[in-house]
């Protein structure tokens, strides 16, 4: 089983990264690209036994983002399930 | 409009007492953006309303001070028609919060505070205090403090050349991020944030205003606890592509005379930036809050006014000067904006769309915030340890272990990871006593190094407080250089407990006797209070930062031993107390080894110091000697350990008895050099009663060891032991 | 020689290879801003240096490779103008396709600022003619992300053109892997173009080419070209 | 008109970061985690008057990400758009 975990800066929290896209985008004749935003997305494959319940996996990985994966000072994220 | 009721005045930290002097000085109750405004303001942070009476009493000039305390960074005149700026500042709580971004953040604030004066930032450092190695979280604050260090300070391109670190489970809740920055300007180039004529513009530059770290100030003004970590604040992200570009644009008006005065933003942003720059020039301002550049929509004066986005300057410039500043901005991708302008009524007017949101008095506010003098009582005497009471381990055990301590070990895995070659004139990288960075273009060089140690400050605020400012004048000397003056980051709990206000007291005494003897004045500094968690505060750490030059990088020492053969002297050491014995008090030995950290500390007889300092560097300064190392934390037999390690050279030791007081005991004002054989009468014979011989370097490779009596150690244990034990902490 | 030395926003060793190019050839090399698109004609090299161009976001080195420099440094190397890329260089490099592969996070996801060994692959450039094949020598790398990846037949091709220049070595030459300091691809330091005018390597020799800063074994890449090119 | 750029690393490549996240997530205690990869999602917040027909937008997105947002030597990309 894989889950997809999206981590994203909060809204409001400076992103330099995303400031330095946007703005690469336009030098390079992009247009219109009001703002650029530059999360993470971190692919984990779950082992067979880990898997099964739904609830209870998208429980472990919750654990994880908050205990690892997203800094929540800074960051919000999102948990995606693929079956 | 909101209402101010008394609870909104406690969010803003401002006491009852407090509330009532706004009163007075408005003759009117304040808005809530006047609010905000007296509540930074007012902070402890900006104010430094508990410390400022006692900071006072250190000594701050020398012919050789340009600038003391008071502006952005301290300015000492280097020669040549050069000066070294230089600062160093806290960021802990922030740091703690989230290691990352608190510790990079904190970079690049001292980073502005050096280059709003007008140098180029060539070197920085960073003094960092943990909590236990084993305690849960310490080893993720030091894997994101060190990364966030590097990661600001190796992108805007300055080095990254020195520090220091400690450990002790009371930093556990609270730990310690202090950067210093030392940059180089021409002494006919200094800019000031006192401002001046009347009409003149100001002008904001740099990144755009978000709504970062409201009330970072008042926050870092107040205690921890629990609940404010649940809070979590937002905190400031650092950015430090674009201070590089400020840092390079900023140089670039500098070189035409288009500024008038220029302060960075820092803790408290718009609201201390141009309060103080108005004050200063005893005038008024107007701002126009709806011309700042924003990044968010819906942003309100009083955010604008409290924001601590990162990467901001406020100037004021020569009327006329706009476009030519504006250009310099544009071509490096910086916004640019002028929001107001200097008038005389003394008052700061902030407009919003045309309609006027606060109206201040500037004096009353900057000038008569509250200054306190807060009860206090002295730190109670300690004993002094009986040497002849502490249990002996064998030094071939006790070296080693002391060797890979947590406050001993090599700390190679932390400035691995900053850039610390950058710029082309790191003469002397981590790892020696003090750096040493070439200025540019010439064969003279500046060294700079932080010290403290913090137990020693706890057991004898006085004395540790001497000791801090002595070691750092100890390890400016041992490369060879003449120390110049200090910064001083005085990080301490709660002013509010008079014991805590007592070591402050201390320190700041102690401070001020050293650095009078030793002519090392206090050209800037920070202080941050109410270091404390659940009521527990840090151990009192007045962390110095020393800087000194050295006249011709020829003659300059550093700590490896050189060659096979040489003799080992110890300069230094009339100070051991008593017949064959040595302090053990306070010393590494006791706490690693006893498991005791008790005692009075080692004295510091600052006329001492200050003779064996001197004829140690007349030696450097003559080409004398070979090798040069302080001895500091761990005593005698460490400091041989860590200078045959450096050159990958062994020792044979003679003449020491075989006790932990005479080999481990932390006696102050002692070097170790070494000298070529056929020199060894000469030199001796020139220090006299200040020095003796300890023993011979030799045996390299694997045959190396430091060998005393019929015992000896590998050095390759020994290496084991100091490169290993923080890499082993980390996981890698 | 004349030489270029191109200064992106985030730039930060140019001046110290500016130093090192003055020092061996008694000029001062012109420092060519990257918004400007042309460069002189008459250069015989261009250095694109270390640093952390636009600041290293996105990618390391990939928007300073979309730069408005950029095209004339490609032409200049279709030219056979040399083009020597030092670190945050050798990633612009490898964006714009000029050198072959890419340059990742390394290992141990730390940066890393040290003495490293490398071993002189090949003496048959303008590069390194003044080194002796097979040479260990001691220089300084400052990365975050040096680790080197490119496919196998990429791989192969580098290796049977004879075009790795330096590879990451212990002290007696061996390209073991503790001697790896970034888990580059086969300890590869450095690589050339096809047409051996272009190098690109991680390591800073600019940065011990100076005897006060503790070693010169970066001196004889700036003699190597010195030699060659005037 | 937002359009959501996911940047991975091919199939193949070594992921340091990703090995990085499941080893660390393996020290925390959380077993079962066969292999964790790390990549980018690049949110893009575009003018109306560029966004408009769906695939003409999608060409663009997908000139910019091979252009500048993803290197296509070692990394895919795949391209959502929001309405
Ligand atoms: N955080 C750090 N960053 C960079 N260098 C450091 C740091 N901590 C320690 N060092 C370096 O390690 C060496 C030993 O530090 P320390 O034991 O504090 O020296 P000393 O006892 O001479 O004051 C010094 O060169 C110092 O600059
Ligand atoms: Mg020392």
């Amino acid at each position: 089983m894989k889950a997809r975990v999206h981590v994203t800066l909060k809204p409001g929290v400076l992103d330099p990264q995303g400031k330095a896209i946007a703005h690469a985008l336009q030098a390079l004749g992009f247009d219109g690209v009001n703002e650029a935003r530059q999360g993470k997305v971190i692919e984990l494959d779950l082992a067979d036994d880990v898997a099964g319940d739904p609830e209870a996996v998208r429980a472990r990985v919750d654990d994880m983002c908050r205990k690892l994966l997203a800094n929540t000072v800074i960051e919000t994220y999102r948990i995606d399930l693929d079956a | 409009m909101t209402e101010i009721t008394p609870e909104i005045v406690a969010e803003h930290g401002l006491s009852p007492d407090e509330y009532d002097r706004v009163l007075e000085i408005l003759g009117r109750e304040p808005n809530l953006t006047e609010l905000g405004i007296f509540s930074v303001m007012w902070s402890e942070h900006c104010s430094y309303k508990s410390s400022k009476k006692w900071l006072k009493t250190l000594p701050t000039s020398a012919p050789w001070v340009i600038q003391g305390p008071g502006e952005n960074a301290g300015v000492v005149d280097i020669g040549d028609g050069l000066t070294a700026v230089f600062k160093m500042e806290s960021h802990n709580h922030p740091s703690f919060i989230e290691p990352y971004q608190g510790a990079a953040t904190g970079v690049g604030g001292i980073l502005r505070d050096v280059f709003t004066m007008g140098a180029r930032p060539v070197a920085n450092l960073n003094a960092l205090r943990f909590g236990a190695p084993d305690h849960p979280k310490t080893r993720h604050l030091i894997s994101g403090v060190v990364a966030g260090i590097g990661g600001y300070g190796n992108c805007v391109g300055v080095p990254t050349v020195g520090g220091e670190v400690n450990f002790h489970p009371d930093y556990n809740g609270n730990i310690l991020v202090n950067a210093m920055t030392v940059g180089i300007a021409p002494a006919d180039r200094i800019f000031y944030s006192k401002a001046s004529g009347v009409g003149n513009p100001v002008v904001y530059v740099g990144s755009k205003t978000g709504r970062d770290g409201i009330h970072g100030a008042t926050m870092a003004s107040a205690e921890f606890t629990a609940e404010s970590e649940e809070k979590r604040p937002t905190v400031q992200v650092g950015d430090p592509f674009t201070e590089k570009l400020l840092i390079e644009a900023c140089q670039e008006l500098m070189a035409t005379d288009a500024i008038v005065a220029i302060q960075d933003m820092g803790a408290a942003g718009l609201t201390s930036s141009s309060f103080e720059m108005a004050s200063k020039g005893g005038l008024g301002v107007a701002l126009a809050l709806d011309r700042v550049p924003m990044r968010e929509a819906g942003m309100t004066p009083y955010e604008l006014m409290l924001s601590e986005s990162q990467e901001r300057m406020l100037m004021v410039l020569e009327p006329g000067k706009e476009p030519l500043a504006e250009a310099i901005f544009r071509k490096w991708d910086l916004d640019f904006a002028v929001i107001g302008h200097l008038t005389d009524t003394g008052r700061m007017v902030l407009t919003w769309h045309g309609d006027t949101v606060a109206d201040l008095p500037i004096d009353p506010l900057a000038e008569a915030a509250p200054e306190y003098d807060r009860p206090w009582t002295p730190t109670p005497t300690q004993a002094v340890v009986d040497a002849a009471v502490v249990p002996e381990v064998p030094w071939t055990e006790a070296l080693p272990t002391l060797m890979g301590s947590p406050d001993l070990a090599s700390r190679r895995w932390i400035w691995e990871q900053y850039d610390h070659m950058v710029m082309g004139d790191t003469v002397q990288r981590p790892g020696g006593d003090a750096a040493v960075v070439r200025i540019h273009g010439t064969d003279r060089g500046l060294a700079m190094t932080t010290d403290c140690t913090p137990r020693y400050v706890r057991a004898d605020p006085v004395m540790g407080g001497r000791q801090a400012v002595a070691e750092a004048w100890r390890n400016l000397t041992a490369v060879g250089a003449r120390p110049l003056a200090v910064t001083d980051n005085m990080n301490f709990g709660n002013p509010e407990k008079p014991e805590i206000m007592g070591q402050f007291v201390g320190a700041c005494q102690g401070l001020a006797e050293a650095c009078r003897v030793l002519d090392f004045p206090v050209v800037s500094g920070n202080v941050s209070l109410y270091n404390e968690t659940e009521g527990r505060a840090i151990p009192p750490t007045p962390t110095i930062g020393g800087v000194g030059v050295i006249a011709s990088l020829d003659r300059m020492a550093t700590v490896a031993f050189k060659a096979p053969g040489e003799a080992i002297l110890v300069v230094g050491e009339t100070t051991v107390p008593r017949e064959g014995g040595g302090w053990l008090g306070q010393s590494l030995y006791l706490r690693e080894l006893c498991n005791r950290e008790v005692g009075a500390p080692p004295p510091v007889d600052l006329e001492h110091e200050r003779a064996v300092g001197d004829a140690v560097r007349d030696l450097i300064e003559a080409g004398r000697v070979s090798a040069c190392h302080d001895v500091s934390d761990g005593g005698l037999l460490v400091a041989v350990s860590e200078m045959a390690l450096a050159g990958d050279l062994g020792a044979t030791l003679e003449g020491l008895a075989e006790t932990p007081a005479a080999l481990f005991g932390e006696d102050q004002g002692r070097y170790v050099v070494t000298v070529p054989a056929d020199q060894v009468e000469a030199v001796l014979a020139d220090l006299g009663p200040l020095a003796r011989r300890i023993g011979t370097t030799g045996g390299a490779g694997a045959a190396a060891t430091i060998t005393l009596g019929d015992a000896s150690v590998p050095l390759s244990a020994l290496r084991e032991a100091h490169e290993g034990w923080l890499p082993g902490v980390m996981g890698a | 020689m004349k030489s270029a030395v191109i200064v992106f926003p985030g730039s930060n060793c140019d001046r110290d290879v500016a130093v090192s190019l003055e020092r061996t050839t008694g000029h001062a090399p012109l420092m060519h801003w990257h918004g400007d698109s042309a460069l002189p004609e008459d250069l015989d090299l261009i250095v694109i240096p270390g640093g952390f161009s636009y600041g290293d976001y996105l990618r390391c080195g990939a928007m300073a490779a979309r730069a408005a420099v950029m095209p004339a440094v490609r032409r200049a190397a279709d030219r056979s103008v040399a083009v020597l890329g030092i670190c945050n260089g050798f990633q612009v490099l490898c964006e714009t396709g000029l050198l072959p592969g890419a340059l990742m996070r390394n290992r141990d996801l730390r940066f890393l600022c040290k003495d490293v060994y490398l071993r002189v692959e090949t003496t048959d450039t303008i590069f390194t003619s003044h080194y002796g094949p097979g040479q260990v020598i001691r220089i300084p790398i400052a990365h975050h992300d040096g680790n080197y990846v490119a496919d196998l037949p990429t791989q192969c091709m580098l290796e049977d053109e004879d075009r790795v220049v330096f590879r990451y070595c212990d002290a007696g030459g061996k390209t073991t892997d503790e001697a790896n300091p970034n888990g580059s691809l086969d300890n590869i330091a450095g690589i050339l173009s096809e047409e051996r005018n272009v190098l690109g390597l991680m390591p800073h020799p600019e940065r011990l080419a100076d005897p006060r800063l503790g070693g010169t074994d970066g001196q004889p890449l700036f003699a190597s070209l010195l030699e060659a090119l005037s």
